[in-house]
């Protein structure tokens, strides 16, 4: 399973997690996972974030294995 | 609530120093940001010009006023790299810059401590004056970086802690 | 060839330091700028920004190469008026700027000594730039402040001493 | 004889000296006497520098006595 880290307000959404292991093989699938292991306030930040993989960004359809990261960026409010 | 280092990925320095060869400085700091440090760093004898610019701590925020801490946390590799680019990106559009610094802090900060420090000296006011804004609103744009504040209460609203507001989308550095 | 303080007029500090009261800070300075002591003092728990300029001696100038000293000096209290004006101007301009700083050395500068600090703090940094971009400028244009330089010279051409070049008249600080 | 003050190039024009006294009752005979005095280098310096009196910037016909101050301002090469 894919590692997934959790920035900034996506924590709040897991319950305070700052990683987690999600299932799926594609980006879509880690999220849907999150979203039915979280809730619908999972999902629903899942819409406003952004996705990079192995720290670069990612999009949907972004296949995944065990060796990569899955980062979950909402918007940010840095500086 | 620290920042989280992936495998392969950096943490952030303690104390960050300046490289030891090049032209660019680009860390993130979990130490007070060495502002006088990187300001003398920028400073080379073909440079007639240095822009500092210091972001810090402000005792309010949009909404919110009794700010008393900010705790920032990054993705620290990626957020490295962001930085670099930027600085690559200032290069580009102003080829005559010399040093270049791009510092940011992470961790729990207090108000007044420097939040994020740029540096860039050129020969000319006009480049170092642009880049060094160039890079400070690029970095703000670009660099995945997250900011919680915390704020007192008064007589007419409860303190609370909360994630920064004027949350926006990150965008990529532009070529 | 040291400034010419004529009676009344206050001649430059030997060591600047920080104003007693008040937001702004200007001052002439015959020691070296404490540039890191300015930054410091403009810092205030309202100020979100805070932009330093330096201005510095390269080692190059129009058509000049090894250049090694320059000299400055000033028309004393009219100076300091002036940079008080381009200060006030300023703040007319940018009304939510905070402290303000602008102090210039005179006397004998080497390689990479600093000529002259400008800082601004504000609440937010679009302010803080443009106003402290203007108070460079406006200092450069108004106030009575000449700069002699020192070169050495090589196999092609022989050192020497003059005043600045690309030297332009005196304008009054728009209000 | 009103103090006359010289700046950057001007002391060149007049011996190396940063402050002389010319004689004159308007800010034009000051300058007359000097050009008397130091020559036509002192007389084409006048036609590009600024004059101020006590201070702040004067022209040709303002009157000056014992007790003011006559600045002599080439063109600027600060910062």
């Amino acid at each position: 399973m894919p590692r997934v880290l959790l920035f900034g307000p996506a924590r709040d959404v897991a319950g305070g997690a700052s990683r987690t292991d999600l299932a799926g093989a594609t980006v879509k699938d880690v999220l849907a996972d999150g979203s039915a292991r979280y809730g619908p306030v999972f999902a629903d930040l899942c819409h406003h974030a952004q996705v990079w993989v192995n720290g670069e960004p990612a999009d949907e359809a972004t296949a995944v294995g065990d060796a990569d990261e899955v980062a979950l960026l909402p918007p940010v409010s840095g500086g | 609530m620290t920042g989280t280092a992936p495998a392969g990925q950096p943490a952030p320095t303690r104390e960050p120093a300046p490289p030891a060869q090049g032209n660019t400085w680009v860390a993130l700091s979990a130490a007070p940001l060495p502002v006088d440090e990187i300001a003398r760093w920028a400073k080379e004898p073909p440079s007639g010009a240095v822009v500092l610019f210091c972001g810090c701590v402000r005792d309010h925020s949009p909404g919110r006023t009794g700010v008393v801490a900010l705790e920032y946390e990054a993705y620290d590799g990626p957020a490295l790299r962001r930085m670099e680019e930027v600085a690559d990106a200032a290069r580009r559009r102003w080829p005559a810059v010399g040093r270049l610094a791009i510092v940011h802090r992470v961790g729990l900060l207090q108000v007044s401590d420097d939040a994020v420090a740029v540096a860039v000296a050129s020969p000319h006011r006009d480049d170092a004056f642009e880049a060094a804004r160039y890079c400070i609103d690029t970095v703000k744009a670009t660099v995945p970086l997250w900011k919680r504040e915390r704020w007192t209460g008064d007589a007419d609203s409860p303190g609370g802690e909360d994630w920064g507001t004027c949350a926006h989308d990150l965008e990529a550095v532009e070529p």
